[in-house]
């Protein structure tokens, strides 16, 4: 494929000249590819197998540890949300879950069932997006626009709790920033209803389509021994027939409380992540019922820790019992939290998140370690791919719904 | 299990390669020597700790070290799912250096294993593909994570010097 | 008179063909095929498609402009192409294309169509559409672009896989009609007698093959972005990549007509009269017509299924769609033996 | 043609016809407008994801929002597009990307630059991996919003449509060969450092 001036030396502006291993084809797949998303996979194709797979990753790389480290506590918060900004309720409830380790303060029940209610909302968005991706990684545009319309239905119920469609910013040491408004338990409950339907509509044209399932089961094949080793989490997990979900493991919030299952397949495919995905959405939308109705049915509780609440000024009490809004005094923008290490985790939709959180008594953390779930299944890549044809790559790719943003923070 | 339990299963197969072990908020942190880091991450593997969920280090300039802990937990043991052991090992700040625990943990760590090397510098003697991960060459170089690489912050604060010796 | 031999020349009928029903009758199929393929995904989507360029015509405009576009855009020529190659072939493969068109009877009167009456026209008409991939390898090769490289090494795996399919299974039909001349083929099909219902076989066996020729869904392996990008046009731009992108919906167009006169009986029931209006123009906007709704069910099909595998789409072929076709190809030859079209 | 001698070749200058051609394609025809309004209903923005911005970028797309109405489609290769969305933070790896991107699109070509990352860096305007995206690129349009929702996207396209006809922005490349109203910006040190060994 070179012509004699490449191999003579020359030099084209942007490339790079180099000989590569004799029957050996090298693609650079991404940053700019339909089908890579924020990252590089840089592909050794022999014929169509591909042989060799390094993902190139740190294209989204926004350093939010370091920046973690010269903010005040309560200021990663908005900082580390943007890393999974489609799922922004999980993302950063174990950072809080840390801090409020740390300072050794417990929410009030209230607000732990409305973080759990944004959480399950956020879930469930989340693993649209997932399915979207992949439905248009495999060449199914329908499953993307389904995915995404019904996505919005979500989006707006977080909107209607938090202010926000995706930058929620909710949780805070304590408690959440908001009450839930009146009318919200009968928009959950229609979502909740409109979603079941739709997942029905979901199986018929894509989960059980003839081209899909040919295309995916046998595809990218984790076993149960070798998901372990790789360390690999959430529903790419539980798909290779590992029953782990941090929800169970150690219950967090008022997960201990809740009725749901943890769906587990066995095959280990593509096919088998997509289910539990699937299924994922049905328990989801079970618990944002149950969390519904335990709202309503529990007034009068403030969102935020009971000795909070007790040193608010009365201008801010009366703000809180008129508008459900926690407004807060500036000492909090300077705390300080007692010295020590903490760590704490969550099941956010894509798997389990991790935080070391470590403080010598400042207003800033000494040191903010997260390790998402993304980061943690890009070893997939390097080491489930190989031996899978090109045509592979997209359908793996896409049933790990990996997101690079979240990987690289 | 409850947490005494399993201190006792970490001391009883730890031996006497355990240098301290102590509860923190969240985990169990088990520190050793970095020369016998191999073979006590080889038992508590056996122990049921199949795999490492986070790769941490931590920089401290005024004791001259950088502390890496592995934090390792169970997804083929119900009972040890619920707990994290971090399996901690002090080096020394001018030549961080430390055996790779690929051979024990395998892809979990593999990728991690990169990122301590290009944030912080440690190298990991036997890892199978020691190079930055996230941040160009350039960056790299510059060991990021480390406390003595200072960025700007303009805040109320603005002019205090923001410094850790 | 002098004058004789121009008109004769300018109203030369296989000119006329060529000029009229194959450039602008195939642009504008093409628009029609790819502004439905739009509307229709988005319907089934949810959406509402192109719309605001031209909200009485539904959007259609939107196409045309895409069209200006693509055609007053910067045209680029990478550095490190095969030259001659790259601009010749997707000219080339749009023109040979549009070239059985010739050789494609739009009525029986032989006034009208004096090369298409020809005895061998369905066989010039198919060796004719086997062409385009030839040079659509020609272009994938000559952009020197890795991802080009493998999308037209499918391109050639594919071929292998379809021509066989295609050919046997609308030969079929000389198979039963006994002869090779499309307006007798036809003719043996008035009114009723079309070979859709008499050999639904060979029909559904030709659908497949037209599927996978021009890279339709299930089958859009060889331009399927999220592996290849573009597939053998990745380093196309401009005008020229127009060429390309047009010549797969002209492709289809020519396909869907051969199997419309094949197949589905070509201006059957109604027979061409004396006179341009009843000897031309009804009959052959019959024929388009059924043409058309081919190439629609084609397009619609991108809004159903994803895409195959490539050795899942070379298993069908060579698993599901060769013995199917060969079936058909028996079962009209069983058809000529029982004598039902003499 | 009997009789003189055929050694020699008569030809015009193919600049100057091309100019006329140009000149009167464009002045007397209006083929500039029609280029403007085909233009206006043809942005293809190129598949290039730089950071979580991606999210709202995929939501306008999808049935709530739905720009194609506006004839944008998102297209796969940056040959046959003419538009890119700058989704956010532009990382230091992902600014070789980016410039290599838009180099290799067709003039006439557009940018809008989305986020208040795009704009000063945002949340992360202290982070030592960022660059400002208009220093790579020219931008012609900027949405602020952390991130900015579809609603805001959708309008930033229609703001493009609105200067592209007001300013012949599409037309005028033909005429002069660069877009008149905007310097080409070139990156003040090479952005694709890290990749050459």
């Amino acid at each position: 494929m070179t012509s004699g001036g490449l191999e003579a030396g020359g030099q084209i502006p942007g490339f790079i000249v180099k000989k590569i291993e004799k029957e050996v084809y090298e693609i650079f797949i991404g940053p700019q590819h339909p089908g890579s998303g924020h990252m590089r996979i840089i592909v050794r194709l022999d014929g169509d197998i591909i042989v060799e797979a390094d993902p190139d990753i740190g294209y989204v790389h926004r350093t939010m540890e370091k920046l973690s480290e010269v903010r005040e506590w309560l200021k990663p918060i908005p900082l580390l949300e943007r890393m999974t900004i489609i799922d922004a309720c999980n993302v950063t409830l174990p950072y809080v879950n840390a801090l409020e380790k740390l300072m050794d303060k417990k929410p009030s029940t209230r607000a732990s069932y409305l973080r759990v209610l944004l959480c399950e909302i956020n879930r469930v968005a989340s693993h649209l997006y997932g399915m979207g991706i992949f439905g248009v990684f495999i060449g199914h545009s329908t499953m993307y626009m389904w995915a995404f319309g019904d996505r919005e239905v979500f989006l707006e119920l977080a909107e209607a709790l938090t202010g926000a469609r995706l930058t929620h910013t909710y949780p805070i040491p304590g408690g959440v920033r908001r009450d839930m408004p009146q009318e919200l338990p009968g928009m959950a409950r229609r979502a909740v209803r409109y979603m079941r339907r739709r997942l029905e509509e979901y199986r018929k044209i894509f989960v059980d389509n003839p081209v899909i399932v040919k295309r995916l089961s046998g595809v990218g094949v984790i076993s149960k021994s070798r998901a372990v080793e790789l360390g690999i989490v959430g529903p790419n997990l539980r798909a290779s027939g590992v029953k782990y979900d941090v929800r169970i493991a150690e219950p967090y919030e008022v997960y201990g409380e809740l009725d749901f299952e943890i769906p587990v397949f066995e095959e280990g495919d593509a096919l088998a992540r997509t289910w539990v995905r699937v299924e994922e959405i049905k328990q989801s939308l079970n618990i944002i019922e149950q969390a519904v109705n335990w709202l309503e049915t529990h007034k009068g509780e403030p969102v935020i820790a009971k000795e909070d609440f007790d040193k608010l000024p009365k201008l801010h009490k009366e703000v809180y019992e008129r508008e459900g809004r926690v407004k807060f005094v500036p000492a909090h923008a300077t705390m300080k939290i007692p010295a020590g290490k903490a760590v704490a985790r969550g099941e956010m939709g894509r798997g389990e998140i991790f935080y070391y959180v470590e403080s010598d008594g400042g207003i800033t953390p000494y040191r903010v370690r997260v390790v998402t779930p993304s980061a943690r299944n890009a070893i997939v890549f390097k080491h489930v791919v190989p031996g899978h044809t090109l045509m592979d790559l997209p359908a793996i790719y896409g049933s790990i719904d990996y997101f690079p943003p979240e990987s690289d923070r | 299990m409850n947490s005494e339990r399993i201190v006792e299963e970490v001391k009883n197969v730890l031996g006497g390669l355990a240098r301290e072990i102590a509860w923190r908020k969240g985990y169990l942190e088990v520190l050793v020597e970095a020369t016998n880091i191999i073979e006590a991450a080889g038992k508590l593997k056996s122990m049921g700790l199949d795999h490492v969920k986070s790769v941490t280090a931590v920089d401290y300039p005024k004791e001259s070290k950088i502390r890496v802990t592995y934090h390792a937990s169970s997804y083929s043991r119900e009972d040890l799912m619920g707990f994290i052991v971090g399996l901690s090992v002090d080096l020394p700040r001018d030549n961080p250096e430390m055996p790779s625990l690929v051979s024990v943990w395998d892809g979990s760590v593999e990728f991690q294993e990169r990122e301590v090397y290009e944030f912080f510098g440690v190298t990991f003697k036997g890892h199978p593909d020691l190079r930055p991960l996230l941040l160009i060459r350039e960056l790299a170089e510059k060991r990021v994570l480390r406390k003595d690489f200072v960025v700007k912050e303009e805040s109320i604060y603005e002019g205090v010097p923001f410094k850790y010796d | 008179m002098i004058l004789d031999p121009i008109l004769y020349l300018i109203a030369y009928p296989p000119l006329w063909q060529v000029l009229i029903l194959g450039f602008l009758g195939s642009l504008a199929v093409a628009m029609v095929a790819i502004w439905f393929e739009r509307k229709a995904a988005a319907r089934v989507q949810r959406r509402i498609g192109p719309y605001w360029a031209s909200p009485a015509l539904g959007g259609f405009l939107n196409i045309i402009a895409d069209m200006v576009r693509y055609v007053l855009q910067q045209l680029i020529i990478p550095g490190t192409v095969d030259r001659l190659t790259f601009y010749v072939a997707p000219i080339a493969a749009f023109i040979v294309s549009i070239l059985p068109v010739i050789f494609i009877p739009l009525s029986s009167r032989p006034e009208f169509w004096p090369v298409a009456s020809m005895d061998y026209s369905l066989l010039i008409a198919l060796a004719l559409s086997t062409l385009p991939p030839l040079l659509i390898i020609a272009a994938g090769w000559s952009s020197n672009n890795k991802f080009a490289v493998i999308g037209s090494m499918r391109e050639s795996y594919v071929i292998t896989a379809y021509e066989l399919v295609a050919v046997v299974s609308i030969l079929s039909a000389s198979a039963a009609t006994l002869t090779f001349n499309l307006v007798h083929i036809v003719d043996a099909q008035q009114p009723f007698k079309w070979l859709i219902i008499l050999n639904p076989i060979a029909f559904l066996a030709a659908v497949l093959a037209v599927l996978m020729s021009t890279s339709a869904f299930p089958f859009e392996i060889p331009e399927s972005e999220h592996e290849v990008v573009a597939g053998p046009y990745t380093e196309y731009s401009g005008a020229l990549y127009a060429f390309n992108m047009g010549g797969a919906y002209v492709r289809r167009f020519v396909y869907a007509l051969i199997i419309a006169l094949v197949f589905l009986g070509g201006w059957a029931p109604y027979v061409p009269g004396p006179g341009p209006i009843t000897g031309y123009v009804i009959p052959s906007i019959i024929v388009v017509l059924k043409a058309l709704i081919i190439v629609l069910f084609i397009s619609f099909l991108r809004a159903v299924y994803g895409r195959y595998r490539l050795d899942q789409a070379l298993g069908a072929a060579w698993r599901l769609a060769i013995p199917l076709a060969i079936v058909g190809f028996g079962w009209s030859l069983l058809l000529a033996y029982i004598g039902v079209f003499h | 043609m009997t009789g003189e001698p055929v050694d020699r070749v008569y030809v015009g200058n193919i600049n100057v016809a091309a100019k006329r051609a140009r000149e009167l394609l464009l002045g007397k025809l209006k083929l500039g407008e029609v280029v403007d309004w085909a233009t206006t209903f043809s942005l293809w923005p190129v598949h290039l994801l730089t950071s979580c911005c991606g999210a709202e970028f995929a939501a306008t797309w999808s049935p709530r929002f739905d720009a194609e109405q506006y004839g944008a489609l998102p297209w796969i290769s940056p040959r046959q597009t003419n538009f890119i969305i700058i989704e956010g933070t532009v990382t230091r790896k992902m600014a070789c990307a980016l410039r290599i991107t838009y180099e290799q699109m067709p003039l006439p070509k557009f940018v809008i630059a989305m986020g208040a990352c795009a704009l000063d860096g945002g949340l992360f305007y202290n982070s030592y991996n960022i660059v400002k995206p208009w220093e790579v690129v020219p931008v012609d349009v900027f949405i602020p919003g952390c991130p900015p929702p579809p609603e805001g996207l959708a309008r930033a396209i229609l703001q493009l449509r609105k200067s592209i006809r007001e300013k012949k922005l599409a037309s005028r490349w033909l005429m002069e060969g660069w877009r008149p109203d905007r310097d080409y910006v070139t990156p003040k040190d090479d952005v694709c450092k890290w990749w050459r060994p």
